[in-house]
């Protein structure tokens, strides 16, 4: 389908039948479908296959360092609040090189929605275990087998009592895009992470391994309920859960510093530079 | 000319910054010079701190080393300091059983048994302030206002309380009979007009950002940066200025650079333990020509070093931070009047030419109290106008001839894509190589403009040598030339505040002052080693100081006097 | 009560009254009882006024940098298996600067005891609002009060699956050498939050307010269930749990690799590295 | 005397890289001379990829740009690089519309087709070397064997597909009688003696690491260090070595440096970006006087750049980087067979002077493969002695004439105490100022002692111009030298594999050699500067390639002969 968000003369780099392609498509519907313009929205992203993604959309783009997505969105939003800020990279991005940001943004609580593109792998540096991949799992660096057990994001973040934590799948694009309005549209800090098939080098979790596990989480489950949302986080293995599994609404970053902005002065004016000038000067007198 | 040195000693928590800040004030509103210099030890109670406290009636730019008064707080501070006492000069409070020098008087008082029988410890601090303005011969009206002026939001009590310890302290100076040939011959500051202005580098940091229109500062506390976050944080919420304390010196220079890709003016500050973990985002910023200032006020290394002292040991770090090469700023205000218009600069600088300007600090620079008549702001700030037409497909790189491209910011009509990879003119990333080599020039390019923007050293002419500096010694390199004059040596004195790009012309510039001498504060030499890059001149004779003190006059003076 | 691990010539650097003493000195009670020789026990720290600790103690000592303490005592513990390996330091060096090398010595599990002094400030530093300081505390970079919501650690690590994790007080100091007594025995990862008043910096979380709060987790506390330890991790108020919260028993790194070591071939002898040589030439031949 | 050059072309993913590792082998293993260069762009799938193969009878050390024989496995590969075949050349595989160039035969073969009718895509690598190999001129025989030991334990079936798809590509040029005067004049291979070794650059720095009796290496993935990281980890669990993948750069450093410090010879491998991130940890370990080796694998900068792509950019920042001052080692080996020997002397170097020792790699050098008649190990793993008696106190930080103080390690009878704040000689945290600068001088006193251990470039002499280079350009500057000699100019080369500190007496050293041109991989002539700054003598002649690609042979033969 086309989207208003639909790239230009830019070539995609990613592998054929890449589950990046479905979190791409997704995105860009729902982007659409929220009416948003794209000259409002502004995707910053870090290093690696999924944090090609932006390029690949029609909006503002901000692709910086490996791990650092989460600061530079954080900036962003803070400064022109009226933009829809998305962080959006892979497992290893996120939770690897820029784990700290992750948990420090979620004490913030910007009004930022952070996408993370979860193959189980560092993709694009060849397949290397990343912070999600499974125990055992073997790759050049690790022909022995990973060692570490696997960072459980979500738990993680429902752990912080983060906004809003969800998990997707790449393969079920109309399931992916009801997540990611409800990311778009939360007030506050959203956590999405999205399972994606990586053909090339993850052998192990691939589209039927998650396409036998995953499932919905029903009525029955109360995202407002921590210990729920929690216990459910947990589960990962022959079932797998999808959807938001915790909401927790509070004040954002931006709505805290409000105020300020309305009392910023043009120095750029003379007389107003002139008045504030003299203000300061006086206090070192 | 009255021209008095005092030094304020005791063990951390006991207020000697208190007593030497109050003093200073009250000493610059009573129209007098003054030059302090901070000492302190990396804890936060007990050990041993000091302030350096130089009062005059001509204008001061540099601490000496032998003291007319010594105020003891603590026993430890008789010890370790008695011996710098010069003839004439006076001890006092806590004293020890050694002897002080010769024709040195004591004056044993004990400040805080004063205070405590006026009702609580904390009064000692006040005590001490007016033992010393008597022994300078300053009456208390100024110092009654000043703590009218602080302890008013305490109530009448405290603001009391707080006069009788001034009383108090004046009176036991009377009663010894010290007062009677007060050290500042009895001077009174006739009219308001003639107050100084009293700044250090820290707080003159943190108002250049402000008068530069700097809407975002994030950092991690690092001593000795963290004043300049105190700063801008105290007029956050009146001025309108997003100030974060980040989560680590990588989330502050990251965040600096969305904050300017999304419009605002950014800035951060650390010192060079958090410079090492910028470096990576130094890079961003200059790939994505994203305009930031980076403060880095330095302290002795290598690793955590000594972190409340002083040295200038980054300055061939900073210019090639970050893997391969791109262009950038780097300045070293010379004290802090200069360092509010360097910020102003840096800021215009950076916005202009869409670069990375670092500015170079220290602790010497971030906590000396500087005094002058008058504070001037000779810059202002300036965004450069943006030069797309709006009809064209926009692209943010454009290959220009200057390698400037137009800058707009995201949320206006065009979109703006920045890439940290290499990319072609709308942002996006790129395999093709000849536009690689294209983009690699076009930054490039910058640096020779950016040369043209820079300033030629600070100059005084003198025949006899010629002291070569940067960043915060001029100051001192200022005394010491007039200390040696005053021998009967003709010194020059040129000063580095502008330092990378040098500016153009260098080594014809330096080849006429006779018998340069290089003074800095690091091991090796370091301005030396670039200007002999540079200009391919041999600087051999080098006066380096390395163990984390500020150079000081006299000993310099001596220095210098060995190699000419 | 002198212990073998009293360090002499040293002078202590904190202020008086601070928490950290406390601490130091049931470290050091501890140790000896547990029988350690100081030469065997290596104290990693990081920078800042708990990261002092260590030299304060008669042991091996390496003061590393700030927040980078757990990555160092890893391969400390990795090459030396041998040696009782702390890391100690606190809650700024750990839970800010230092957040991403908790979060995956987690996961590596390696046989190390994290210990945080957690004054719920930045102590050398002068009183800047630290990751696990409360919503609203002041301070000359925080005028307008701390806008971000604590980190809660103990959630943090029960969320991964640390191998155990306890929260101690200062101010109790048997109730504290008993919780670094079983964080000391343990084999794995464990972290030991220890509440500390900073009598300098911190006017709001004082000896009074923590001894108002503080109570031990009874007999009815089974630290083997997660969910029961992650929403005991939760409270924090009016009351304040202390003790071992989790404990999660699992092989650690050592173990993992500890096939490895004996394979270790010694190159400083001619004849092994010629025999090596020849193996590893003919591969590229 | 033979000497081909081939390039074989294709998409990600296609297998470019397996048809040029199996043609490097088989050849090698036929005796003649192989030098591979691998380019490839930041992706996994799609795009274009390529290997430079050049095989010849003598030894070769550098790429040629003019192909004999171009291998495209996609269309794309002959639209890009047809321009390149020179006259008699073959073109084969994926052909498409426009015409060769004159002179230049086209062999349109569908190594795909070949391979689905042989049962499987896979095979088509396979069917594209028979064929190659056919128009070389070569046997499948050592192609069979190798085909044996690389599938044997997927089973005979596989074995005999891809005997079958070798023998289908040589039939189909033999179909042609594109084979009847092979490019190798049928020369073969009388016996195995003269095989020759075939290694690639991160193969021997990790080949290096192992002899020289590492036990420790930490790593964060990053292009184009990662393959040290991938062989280091082939041969953890057979020799004992702890590898570990760490979080980020940051705990890999400090991972190295604390297995260091308990016992490990340590190293860490990375690029630009993950090195600006190791800053701090290098003067963590220069503090603490820790040794470790660290590997900056090159790539174009800045920030991200071009990750797969080559550069000679970081050598002024790892010269400086990191706060304030200290001694560290800068090796750039030339080659794989120097690298090898170039890790073992690191790791001698840095733990007898116990401070970090940096390797600047980069993409050139770590990708391409090098054949050589016989491999050698110059260097020996030496471990310092301890010289501590055991009685007196003992200090980590004593201080010593040269600098270098008694190194114990955790666990034995003394404790072992290291700081990276300012210390005192028994490693506990000092503010005693005096102190500190003794320690300062201790630490840079071992910087003169080191100057001595490192070695005068390699020189080869030439009467008409210098060639002067650094790390992997070696092997081209030999190339060049031997082409212009061909045309009668007397080239010489001066080559700098020991980089810092830079050894003594250089200014007289270099004044001998006339005509001095500097080439470097990055845009300002880093060495030059660098050189510049220790002589004082003017290198202006620069030639800086810095679109990512390596210097070939022809194209620097002109660049040169321009300067002349
Ligand atoms: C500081 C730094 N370290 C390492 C790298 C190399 N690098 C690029 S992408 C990547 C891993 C990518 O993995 P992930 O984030 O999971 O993304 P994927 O490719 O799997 O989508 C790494 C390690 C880098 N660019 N910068
Ligand atoms: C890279 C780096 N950034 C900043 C600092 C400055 N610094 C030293 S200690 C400290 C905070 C200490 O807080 P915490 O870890 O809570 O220890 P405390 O002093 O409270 O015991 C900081 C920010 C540093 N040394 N290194
Ligand atoms: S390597 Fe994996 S993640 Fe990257 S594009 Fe290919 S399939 Fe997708
Ligand atoms: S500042 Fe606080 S944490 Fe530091 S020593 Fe003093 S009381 Fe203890
Ligand atoms: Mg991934
Ligand atoms: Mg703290």
């Amino acid at each position: 389908m086309a989207t208003l968000f639909d790239a230009h003369d830019v070539e995609i780099a990613w592998c054929p039948g890449c589950g990046n392609f479905g979190i791409l498509q997704a995105l860009k519907e729902t982007l659409d479908e929220l009416g948003y313009r794209p000259q409002d929205v502004v995707v910053v992203s870090g290093i690696g296959q999924a944090a090609k993604a932006p390029h690949y959309l029609r909006v503002n783009v901000f692709n910086g360092l490996h791990g650092r997505s989460i600061p530079v969105a954080f900036a962003i939003k803070a400064i022109r609040p009226e933009l829809l800020v998305i962080a959006e990279s892979g497992d290893g991005c996120m939770y690897g090189e820029g784990g700290n940001h992750l948990l420090h943004a979620i004490r913030r609580n910007p009004d930022i929605t952070v996408l993370v593109h979860n193959n189980q792998v560092y993709g694009l540096t060849k397949g290397q275990a990343s912070p999600t991949s499974g125990e055992g799992f073997r790759s050049k660096a690790q022909p022995w087998g990973n060692l570490s057990r696997p960072l459980n994001p979500l738990s993680l973040a429902i752990s912080q009592g983060a906004g809003l934590v969800a998990r997707a799948f790449a393969g079920d694009k109309e399931g992916l895009k009801g997540i990611l309005k409800e990311a778009l549209n939360f007030r506050g800090f959203a956590l999405v992470d999205i399972l994606q098939p990586c053909v090339t080098f993850n052998p192990v979790n691939t589209y039927a391994w998650y396409r036998e596990r995953v499932y919905y989480l029903g009525e029955d489950h109360n995202p407002e309920d921590q210990i729920a949302a929690f216990q459910k986080s947990l589960e990962w293995g022959d079932r797998i859960p999808l959807g938001v599994f915790y909401r927790n609404p509070q004040p954002t970053y931006e709505m805290k510093v409000e105020g300020r902005a309305k009392k910023r002065r043009n120095l750029f004016e003379e007389e107003e530079f002139q008045r504030v000038l003299q203000e300061e000067f006086a206090q070192f007198l | 000319m009255v021209d008095v040195t005092l030094k304020v000693g005791g063990a951390a928590g006991q207020g000697v910054q208190t007593v030497s800040e109050v003093l200073s004030l009250i000493l610059a509103r009573h129209g007098y010079y003054v030059f302090s210099i901070e000492d302190y030890q990396s804890r936060i109670r007990g050990g041993h701190t000091f302030t350096l406290l130089r009062v005059a009636e001509q204008w001061v730019s540099g601490g000496k080393g032998a003291l007319d008064i010594l105020v003891c707080l603590d026993e430890a501070t008789y010890h370790l300091h008695r011996g710098e006492v010069k003839e004439g000069g006076v001890i006092l409070g806590k004293t020890g059983n050694e002897a002080p020098g010769e024709d040195v008087r004591l004056l044993p008082l004990d400040f805080e048994g004063v205070a405590l029988r006026l009702g609580n410890r904390v009064f000692a601090n006040m005590v001490a302030t007016g033992a010393v303005l008597a022994i300078l011969g300053i009456g208390l009206e100024e110092a009654r206002e000043y703590v009218r002026e602080t302890f008013a939001r305490k109530g009448p009590e405290i603001v009391a309380k707080n006069e009788e310890a001034l009383e108090e302290g004046t009176r036991l100076v009377e009663a010894s009979g010290l007062s009677s040939s007060p050290f500042l011959g009895g001077h009174q500051n006739p009219s308001r007009v003639s107050r100084r202005y009293l700044i250090s580098g820290n707080e003159a940091l943190g108002l250049g950002a402000l008068l530069a229109g700097c809407t975002f500062y994030s950092a991690y506390p690092m001593t000795p940066s963290t004043g300049i976050l105190n700063f801008l944080a105290s007029r956050a919420e009146a001025y309108g200025l997003i100030v974060e304390q980040a989560e680590d010196e990588i989330a502050a220079i990251n965040m600096a650079i969305g904050a300017s890709y999304a419009g605002a003016r950014a800035m951060t500050g650390t010192s060079g333990g958090g410079f090492c973990l910028m470096c990576e985002g130094l890079g961003l910023a200059a790939m994505t020509e994203t305009p930031i200032v980076v403060i880095d006020a330095q302290r002795p290394g290598p690793s955590t070093g000594l972190p409340t002292r002083t040295a200038q040991g980054d300055l061939l770090f900073v210019l090639h931070a970050s893997h391969d090469e791109f262009p950038r700023f780097v300045f070293a205000p010379r004290d802090p009047q200069e360092a509010l218009n360097t910020v102003i600069r840096a800021f215009n600088l950076a916005e202009k030419y869409q670069v990375p300007a670092i500015i170079l600090s220290d602790q010497y620079l971030a906590d000396t109290r500087w005094s002058y008549d008058r504070l001037s702001c000779e810059e202002r700030p300036i965004r450069p106008s943006l030069s797309w037409d709006g009809a064209s497909p926009y692209r943010r790189y454009a290959l220009t001839p200057d390698g400037i491209s137009p800058r707009l910011f995201p949320g206006g009509e065009a979109l703006v894509v920045a890439d940290s990879d290499e990319h072609d003119e709308r942002g996006h990333l790129t395999e093709d190589l000849a536009l690689r080599k294209a983009m690699q020039e076009k930054r490039m390019r910058k640096l020779e403009v950016m040369r043209k923007e820079m300033r030629l050293p600070f100059v005084l002419e003198g025949k006899d040598a010629t002291l070569i500096g940067w960043g915060s010694t001029w100051g001192v390199l200022l005394e010491v030339r007039k200390a040696l004059g005053q021998k009967g040596k003709s010194i020059g004195v040129v000063h580095f505040s502008d330092l990378y790009p040098l500016p153009e012309g260098l080594r014809d510039f330096l080849k006429r002052f006779p018998n340069p001498v290089v003074v800095e504060q690091n091991f090796s030499g370091q301005l030396a080693t670039l200007l002999e890059q540079e200009t391919l001149l041999p600087f051999p004779k080098r006066i380096c100081r390395y163990d984390g003190l500020p150079f000081l006059v006299e000993e310099l003076v001596e220095q210098v006097a060995e190699v000419l």
